[in-house]
């Protein structure tokens, strides 16, 4: 039960409208207040459990998303928030987007919605906590996603 | 046995110098450790034979006084002539009014007859750290100055380790000697050792530096003969007989307070106190061993050991007073002025200068207490201190550079150094080692004064500052792991001799104490402070510091954490960087706007604004040339 | 083409003109907007939007192919940004930029390379 | 040796990407650069495959904050193309969407800027009447944040006596609250430590470095898009610019604090003065031509430039957005700054990267 | 002193927060929750589809689907208006949070006895 | 050592965590209730630490957890050292170390910004320090003595001789408490612009171990408090609990600012007041009785 009671979200926004960013940080303050569940959005992913993402991914935000993913302990869980980070959104075809968040790292769960009610985030982090607890128990890892090709840009 | 101990004490060292000066350089490792042993074993040798006065009588003092005349003869137109000859004229006028106060003093003062030296617990202590500590560092510079010179494109070792050996006698000489005209040579023998030593470059910088050190330490030269020829009219030409005369009643305390002053004074000066500090700050150009060796263990404590040894002459006055506030001013001060620093040879000769201004500020404040206090942070602070030198000079060594900011990461380039360099920083700052005890003690003891005790809190705080800074720096693990240096035997043990030596030393503070410190303090001042050390406590009368315990506890946390470390499953993983880095690469390498890899870097915060050293340096002249002059006026009785 | 619907379009023939103008116009008081750039006939058209008391004012010139433009950064230290933009996005270069983002304001090695252009 | 450090584009002051690399010494920022392109989709080369009135959604999904008035500009810059006069109705109430968006905007931004300074209570209290706006759009227009109010040739969405009844209401209640946090921002002795003479840009330089919105008239220039002659609803509402002479980060917060009654005052006009009628005219046929169209976002002064030829889809899309024209001011701010004031700083150009990159 | 006056006046009152999930407010009727389908009147015209934004909509004439991303759509009720049957509508209830399987609503739609001509 | 002092030990041990542990829990609570919030449940921060440890042990570096160790046990030993009435200028000096081993850890993970956090947590050093040592200085000046005993045995309380020094403690607690306005380096929630400052390397056991030094760290804290009224116990912890709320309530009311602008405030007002104090007592001779 230790973890359900205790998720610290850390946010990424990685190529996101904002729209859903607001609503993230909606759900912590007092209207919706998550610290009843104990979430608290603490800034390094050292320390967090729940990874939120809002947005859809592009070129330049995928090494972000995979090395803030990479630094996060076990056990961990992502939480897609918002049509884009879902699927892509809106954006899915646009140039420079790659497309949701699930095409870079494994997703948990996803909440639907452009942009999803705090309500809905809310749902969202619950239904975390019990892939949490589940991942607890397994003992189930996150695999390491390594940046990948011209994603390491060459120095200059 | 105790005369020959003595005399081996000064002879073994002049010999050694001598056979450097003979021997080819081959040899010199070999030499050093010969010496290092010899000198141990001697040292410890005259601990084991005990205290004790030793006479010289005819027919040996006529021969070994016309030595010293010549001597002193020798020094006084050498640095005429040097002087001379780089044209620094401050430093030849000060050498001429030393020629004639010495004609002065030849003429008119009464001889004395028969000289002594006199061998007492304190005396031994310094004897154990010049001997011990010194042939150490000597050892430590067979293992760095081939280097050393190889960066300078120098050679002159052989003036180097002549000139270091034959310091090692005369300090030896000045540590035992009572007479105070033999004690007068020896000090300005090591003054001019120490010239030598600085200049030892033979840049511009370097001989600047050698000129100012000598120049300040004549003025302190000059203090102390005067003194001397006042003393010599009330009849009082030994360090001991100070302070018996001025027991003897009120009258003879007042006589002798205004040449005790300036013997103070010239204490003041050989230990770099406000205003005299900018020698031993320029000193700091010269090879790390002999900051190590002269700069900071041995000599300048010859300073605090004359001011301690007067002790009984001006304990309980209002002399007494002012020397505790001067010296806790410099201690305040100096450890400001260290904030600012970022040179770690300065920062260790401001540390050294601030932990000189506690020795005389203890010694000053004059109760037993506060005398143990001093002389046992003579012991801890020359212990930690050459620790601390000769690891800066490893490290600039390892990584080219002096800079604290450029060491960040050392740990994971040199650990063992790294370790040793961090024991000597946490010896400096905090408990149970032996500094921090001292420095407890003379807290406790100075807390009767409220001037001398909120500097006293104020400096402390400071110090925690300035060292905790570069602790930081050195144990952070940042650098990538690259050009581990070799380890030689000749660098890595001196070192891990005084790593350990501080362990030992703060282990045993209290039979320490109760050996050398108790009855020395006894000597001094009639009275021994009452200090229990039972259950691992060394108590006072007015608190406890119960440094076992903290030993247990560090044990412990050792424990704790060797227990844990797998418990955990650990994960080795990059920074965060705010996402934009990658772990193959550099770990602190981040992706800035340009699309490349750029390290990050992070400084220490310095204060230049604040506490910069130009500013402060000013105040600390004016307020301390106004604090000696008290101290001065106070001797003449106004 | 409407051109009525935006006003007070000046055609520009040359870059040093450009400069000149540009520089004319920070005297008169005028702040930079925007610069638009269009594809057109083989090259891109810049559309430089200036705004003086609620005014707008328009500077267009054609860019050759290959041919590459003065950057007004130097004048107008805000225009950098919407320059390095079409950097990435139009491939065009602009020389003298302040701050010379090389194409990789927006875009990164892996990203699609001149979207628009 | 000067202390390099990344900040952003995750980083937990900021929720959005902002990335700054910056060089510090003695604990002064000597340099900084921006690092761009974390949120960068494209959204202007998308309007090749989505005819124009999709773009609309599009537009409005350059960000979410100030999502509204994109779309309101956005389609008044397309009706400008097809040259047709939207009904007056439909005017007023794409006004009092707007200013509601501000309202919720600045609000957003105040709580934010009290968390850069650490000021997390306050943060809060923003926040929570924040809600109440939101509540109001929601009623209004169908979502909490992103509207889809306007479309090319009207408004989607009308509102009703009650909704009328409810703004008004809301606003009532709305102004004291403001009035509370206003007291801090503008009193509080840590609030004005921090604020008070940080980030100074003096008007004149503010004016070339073509900076927008708060941003500008925090220095005393009273450049407010509001006031031309586009768009002459918001003079027959009475409007007039919030201006603050100190051009340093406390002018800007006090700017904003104002237009926050501004826009109160101007929903109650626009409601007083709300016409009936038509919310639509039928918009028929393909947009030729080019325009462009200027509105003021919370940030600043947005500028669209449409340019149609003639098929289904517009032919290029620009879009100016004010963080855009204000992200230069950066780097004339930043150097001289405590690394503390690097958030502070930052924020009071109320950064929003989604508009910047679009 | 402001904000001491507002710390103290939120402690004495009860907090504001909505206690959700434990207790829900109703949504607002004007709110746009999600898409619902009614298969019963399509004609298969492909109109939601052309219209809908973030292509969110599939229908597939041949295998007579109708299909909906709803991780996608951004309940912009584009489709909704522009659907000549009226067979979508929108809710004022959320779509749900979920794992990828929900991701998509398909509706076969079943063929129509045929009208009245026959008759 | 006795039967009964291992009995306090091991009450200290296991007591002061769960006080601790309560503490913070209520000053989450109090504090979203001062934000209008509901707030976590009273023993969140216990299931913080219980989550904590059974995370991962994500490193940098495979000594940063060893320092923390240190933190952790010499907050106990000092808070021990409290209890058992010792020497307060060792106490103090103890404490350093507890707090310079969570510096040096900070530094030592080699983050960037967890190195800047640290500077700016030194810098902390030296201005609560002296006020610290200054009010150990009040107690022997008072009672002759630095070892606790003879304030917890006066009869009268310590407070009445040395209001300008409990005014500087209440400000030397809210520096170690880490809150605003002193959050600089390091904030409980990570919206700073250091991110977590000092601890932004560590995570789950590690900082867990730091959590619960924290624990330790407000007892010992508010046991300082304590001594001012040491002489009725039930009025000591009244005022400890007093002091606790005020520095909630002026966490919630204040922005965070620089530190270069809290050492101003400690070296001007602080000190100056602390050693007004001090003077006073000089001058005065008053003792404790
Ligand atoms: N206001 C606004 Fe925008 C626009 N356009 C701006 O930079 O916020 Ni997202
Ligand atoms: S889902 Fe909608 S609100 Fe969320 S980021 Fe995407 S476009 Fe913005
Ligand atoms: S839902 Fe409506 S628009 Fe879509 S295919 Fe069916 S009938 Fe056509
Ligand atoms: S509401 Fe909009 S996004 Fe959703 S299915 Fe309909 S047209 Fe597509």
């Amino acid at each position: 039960m230790s973890l359900a009671k205790s998720p610290w979200i850390i946010h990424v926004n990685v190529n996101s409208c904002n729209g859903c960013d607001i609503e993230v940080v909606a759900c912590l303050t007092p209207l919706y207040d998550a610290e009843r569940f104990g979430v608290l959005n603490i800034g390094t992913p050292k320390q967090a459990d729940i990874m939120v993402v809002t947005g859809s991914v592009n070129y330049k935000s995928v090494n972000v998303l995979k090395n803030i993913y990479n630094q996060i302990p076990d056990p961990k869980v992502v939480l897609a928030v918002g049509a884009c980070a879902s699927t892509g959104g809106i954006f899915h075809d646009c140039y420079n987007v790659i497309g949701g968040v699930d095409q870079v790292i494994p997703v948990d769960a996803y909440v639907p919605g452009c942009c999803p009610r705090p309500e809905a985030i809310l749902d969202g982090v619950v239904a975390a906590l019990s892939i949490l607890e589940e991942k607890k128990k397994g003992n189930i890892k996150g695999k390491e996603v390594k940046l990948k090709g011209n994603e390491v840009p060459s120095n200059a | 046995m105790i005369e020959n101990t003595v005399m081996l004490l000064i002879i073994v060292p002049l010999l050694f110098s001598l056979l450097f000066v003979a021997l080819p350089k081959s040899l010199y490792k070999i030499l050093a450790w010969a010496l290092f042993i010899l000198g141990a074993a001697l040292s410890v040798n005259l601990v084991l034979d005990g205290t004790g006065v030793v006479q010289i009588g005819e027919p040996n003092f006529a021969m070994l006084e016309n030595v010293v005349l010549i001597l002193e003869v020798l020094v006084i137109l050498f640095i005429l002539a040097v002087s001379a000859k780089y044209k620094n004229w401050p430093t030849l006028g000060l050498g001429i009014i030393s020629a004639a106060i010495f004609a002065y003093t030849f003429s008119n003062v009464p001889k004395v007859e028969g000289a002594s030296f006199n061998i007492d617990q304190f005396s031994q202590v310094m004897i154990l750290i010049v001997n011990i500590i010194g042939t150490a560092i000597i050892l430590f510079a067979t293992g760095y100055m081939d280097q050393y010179e190889e960066h300078r494109h120098l050679n002159r070792q052989k003036t180097f380790y002549f000139t270091m050996s034959f310091f090692l006698a005369a300090m030896n000489g000045l540590v035992m000697a009572d007479t105070l005209g033999w004690l007068f040579l020896f000090w300005e023998l090591t003054t001019l050792c120490s010239f030598v030593l600085i200049s030892y470059n033979m840049d511009e910088e370097g001989i600047n530096n050698g000129f100012r050190a000598l120049a300040l330490n004549l003025v302190g030269g000059i203090a102390l003969s005067i003194g001397i020829i006042l003393l010599a009219t009330n009849n009082v030409s030994t360090l001991s007989g100070i302070g018996t005369y001025a027991g003897t009643n009120a009258a003879a305390l007042a006589a002798v307070a205004l040449p005790v002053a300036l013997l103070c004074v010239g204490g003041f000066a050989k230990s770099a106190q406000m205003p005299f500090q900018s020698w031993l700050l320029g000193a700091m150009v010269a090879p790390t061993p002999v900051s190590a060796l002269l700069h900071s263990s041995t000599m300048v404590n010859a300073g605090v050991f004359l001011v301690v040894k007067l002790v009984p002459a001006y304990a309980g006055t209002s002399l007494g007073t002012a020397i505790a506030v001067y010296g806790s001013f410099t201690f305040v001060m100096c450890s400001a002025l260290a904030l600012s620093q970022r040179n770690a040879k300065r920062v260790l000769a401001y540390s050294t200068i601030a932990n000189l201004g506690l020795i005389i500020a203890s010694a000053g404040i004059g109760t037993p207490l506060a005398v143990a206090a001093a002389i046992m942070l003579i012991l801890f602070h020359a212990i930690s201190k050459a620790l601390l030198f000769l690891c800066t000079g490893e490290i600039e060594h390892t990584i080219g550079s002096r800079d604290i900011e450029d060491m960040s990461g050392l740990i994971k380039k040199a650990p063992l150094l790294t370790t040793l360099a961090a024991l000597g920083m946490v010896s400096m700052l905090l408990p149970p080692f032996g500094v921090l005890l001292t420095k407890w003690v003379s807290m406790e003891a100075a807390s009767s004064n409220p001037v001398v005790i909120v500097f006293l809190i104020l400096g402390s705080a400071l110090t925690t500052v300035y060292y905790a800074k570069w602790l930081g720096t050195i144990l952070s693990s940042s650098m990538d792991k690259n050009a581990v240096p070799h380890k030689k035997l000749e660098t890595y043990f001196p070192l891990s001799l005084l790593g350990l030596a501080i362990v030992v030393t703060s282990i045993f503070v209290f039979p320490i104490y109760d050996y050398f410190v108790k009855p020395q303090v006894d000597i001094l001042l009639k009275a021994a402070p009452a200090i229990s050390g039972l259950a691992g406590e060394f108590t006072t009368e007015i608190g406890a510091f119960t440094y076992i315990v903290i030993f247990v506890v560090l044990a412990l946390a050792i424990l704790i954490y060797l227990a844990t470390k797998n418990m955990f499953t650990p994960r080795m993983s990059s920074y965060y960087m705010c996402g934009e880095n990658n772990l193959e690469r550099d770990r602190l390498m981040f992706r800035n706007g340009l699309c490349s890899y750029e390290k990050s870097s992070v400084s220490n915060i310095y204060l230049q604004n604040t506490f910069g050293e130009s500013k402060l340096t000013t105040l600390g002249y004016a307020i301390s040339i106004i604090l000696i002059a008290i101290a001065l006026l106070g001797g003449i009785g106004l | 083409m409407l051109d009525n619907v935006i006003q007070n379009v000046t055609d520009i023939k040359s870059m040093p003109e450009v400069l000149k103008t540009v520089e004319g116009l920070k005297n008169d008081g005028y702040r930079y907007v925007t610069m638009i750039c269009l594809k057109a006939n083989e090259g891109h058209e810049l559309i430089y939007i200036f705004e003086k008391d609620d005014k707008l004012k328009h500077l267009r010139y054609f860019v050759k192919p290959g041919e590459k433009p003065k950057s007004v950064s130097g004048i107008y230290l805000c225009a950098l940004l919407i320059e390095n933009e079409y950097q990435d996005l139009f491939g065009l270069t602009f020389e003298g930029l302040a701050i010379d983002y090389k194409g990789h304001l927006y875009l990164t090695p892996n990203s699609p390379k001149t979207p628009l252009a | 040796m000067t202390t390099v450090i990344p900040f952003g584009p995750q980083h937990p002051v900021l929720p959005e990407p902002v990335s700054l690399k910056l060089e510090i010494d003695n604990d002064v920022v000597v340099g900084v650069l921006p690092s761009l392109g974390y949120v960068h989709r494209g959204l202007e080369k998308f309007i090749d495959t989505k005819d124009y009135n999709q773009t609309m959604y599009i537009c409005e999904r350059i960000c979410g904050i100030c999502s509204g008035i994109h779309g309101i500009t956005y389609s008044r810059a397309v009706e400008k193309l097809f040259d047709v006069e939207v009904p007056e109705r439909a005017q007023y109430l794409r006004v009092i969407n707007s200013e509601l968006c501000r309202i919720h905007s600045h609000l957003l931004w105040l709580g934010l800027f009290a968390d850069g300074f650490g000021f997390e209570s306050l943060f809060y209290e923003c926040w929570k009447y924040r809600e109440d706006v939101l509540d109001l759009l929601e009623r209004f227009t169908g979502n909490r944040v992103i509207h889809s109010m306007s479309k090319v040739g009207g408004a989607s969405r009308d509102l009703t006596k009650e909704q009328i009844d409810q703004i008004l209401k809301t606003l009532d209640d709305l102004e004291p609250k403001v009035k509370n946090i206003e007291k801090v921002f503008v009193n509080n002795y840590t609030v004005k430590k921090r604020l008070v003479g940080l980030g100074v840009m003096s008007k004149q330089l503010a004016y070339e470095a073509g900076t927008a919105g708060p941003t500008l008239r925090g220095s005393g220039n009273a450049i407010d898009v509001r006031n031309t002659a586009d768009w002459d609803i918001y003079r027959d509402l009475g409007f007039k610019p919030a201006v603050a002479k100190e051009g340093d980060c406390y002018g800007r917060t006090k700017v904003r604090i104002d237009e926050i009654y501004e826009s109160i005052k101007l929903v109650r006009n626009a409601i007083s003065k709300l016409p009936n009628g038509e919310i639509e005219t039928r918009v028929k046929g393909f947009p030729t031509g080019e325009a462009v169209m200027r509105a003021e976002q919370p940030r600043g002064e947005v500028v669209y430039y449409v340019k149609g030829k003639g098929t289904k889809n517009l032919e290029r899309l620009k879009v100016r957005t004010p963080t855009f024209a204000n992200i230069p001011s950066l780097l004339l701010m930043l150097p001289g700054v405590k690394l503390a004031d690097v958030p502070i700083v930052v924020l009071t150009i109320d950064p929003c990267i989604s508009c910047t990159e679009r | 002193m402001g904000m001491l006056n507002l710390v103290l006046t939120n402690i004495s009152r009860k907090p504001a927060t909505r206690l959700y999930p434990f207790e829900v407010r109703a949504p607002f009727k004007e709110f746009k929750g999600r898409i619902v389908f009614n298969p019963d009147n399509c004609i298969l015209c492909g109109l939601c589809q052309k219209k809908c934004p973030p292509d969110a909509i599939t229908v597939t004439k041949a295998d007579k689907t109708w299909e909906l991303n709803v991780f996608r759509c951004i309940m912009c009720t584009e489709c909704v208006n522009g659907c000549p049957k009226d067979c979508i509508s929108i809710s004022n209830e959320r779509a749900k949070t979920g794992a990828k399987e929900f991701i998509k609503i398909v509706v076969p739609i079943v063929d129509k006895p045929k009208a009245a001509p026959s008759k | 050592m006795n039967m009964n002092d291992i009995l306090t030990i091991v009450l200290v041990l296991i007591g002061a965590p769960i006080l601790g542990c309560l503490a913070s829990g209520i000053d989450r609570r109090i504090t979203a209730r001062l934000q209008g919030r509901v707030g976590p449940p009273i023993l969140q921060p216990y299931y913080d630490v219980k989550k904590l440890l059974s995370k991962d042990n994500m490193i940098v570096n495979p000594s940063q957890n060893f320092y923390v160790i240190v933190y952790l046990v010499f907050i106990i030993l000092s808070l021990l050292m409290l209890v058992f009435k010792q020497d307060f200028l060792m106490i103090i000096f103890v404490y350093t170390v507890a707090s310079l081993a969570l510096i040096v850890g900070g530094m030592s993970t080699g983050s960037p910004y967890a190195r800047v956090g640290s500077s700016r947590e030194i810098m902390a050093i030296l201005s609560y320090e002296p006020v610290l040592i200054l009010y150990a200085l009040a107690i022997y000046l008072l009672t002759g003595t630095f070892k606790l005993t003879a304030v917890l045995d006066a009869s009268s309380p310590l407070l009445i001789y040395t209001p300008l020094i409990f005014i500087a403690m209440i400000v030397v607690l809210n520096i170690k408490f880490k809150k605003s306005p002193f959050d600089y380096s390091t904030s409980h929630h990570g919206h700073q612009e250091l991110v977590k400052g000092m601890t932004t390397e560590y995570g789950g056991p590690g900082f867990a171990t730091i959590e619960i030094a924290h624990f330790y760290e407000y007892v010992f804290l508010t046991g300082l408090i304590f001594l001012f009224w040491a002489s009725t116990p039930i009025i000591g912890v009244l005022i400890g609990i007093l002091v606790y709320l005020l520095i909630i309530v002026i966490d919630n009311i204040t922005a965070r600012v620089y530190w270069q602008w809290m050492l101003k405030l400690s070296w001007s007002v602080l000190l100056i007041i602390s050693i007004v104090n001090i003077a006073y007592l000089y001058y005065s001779q008053a003792k404790l009785v």
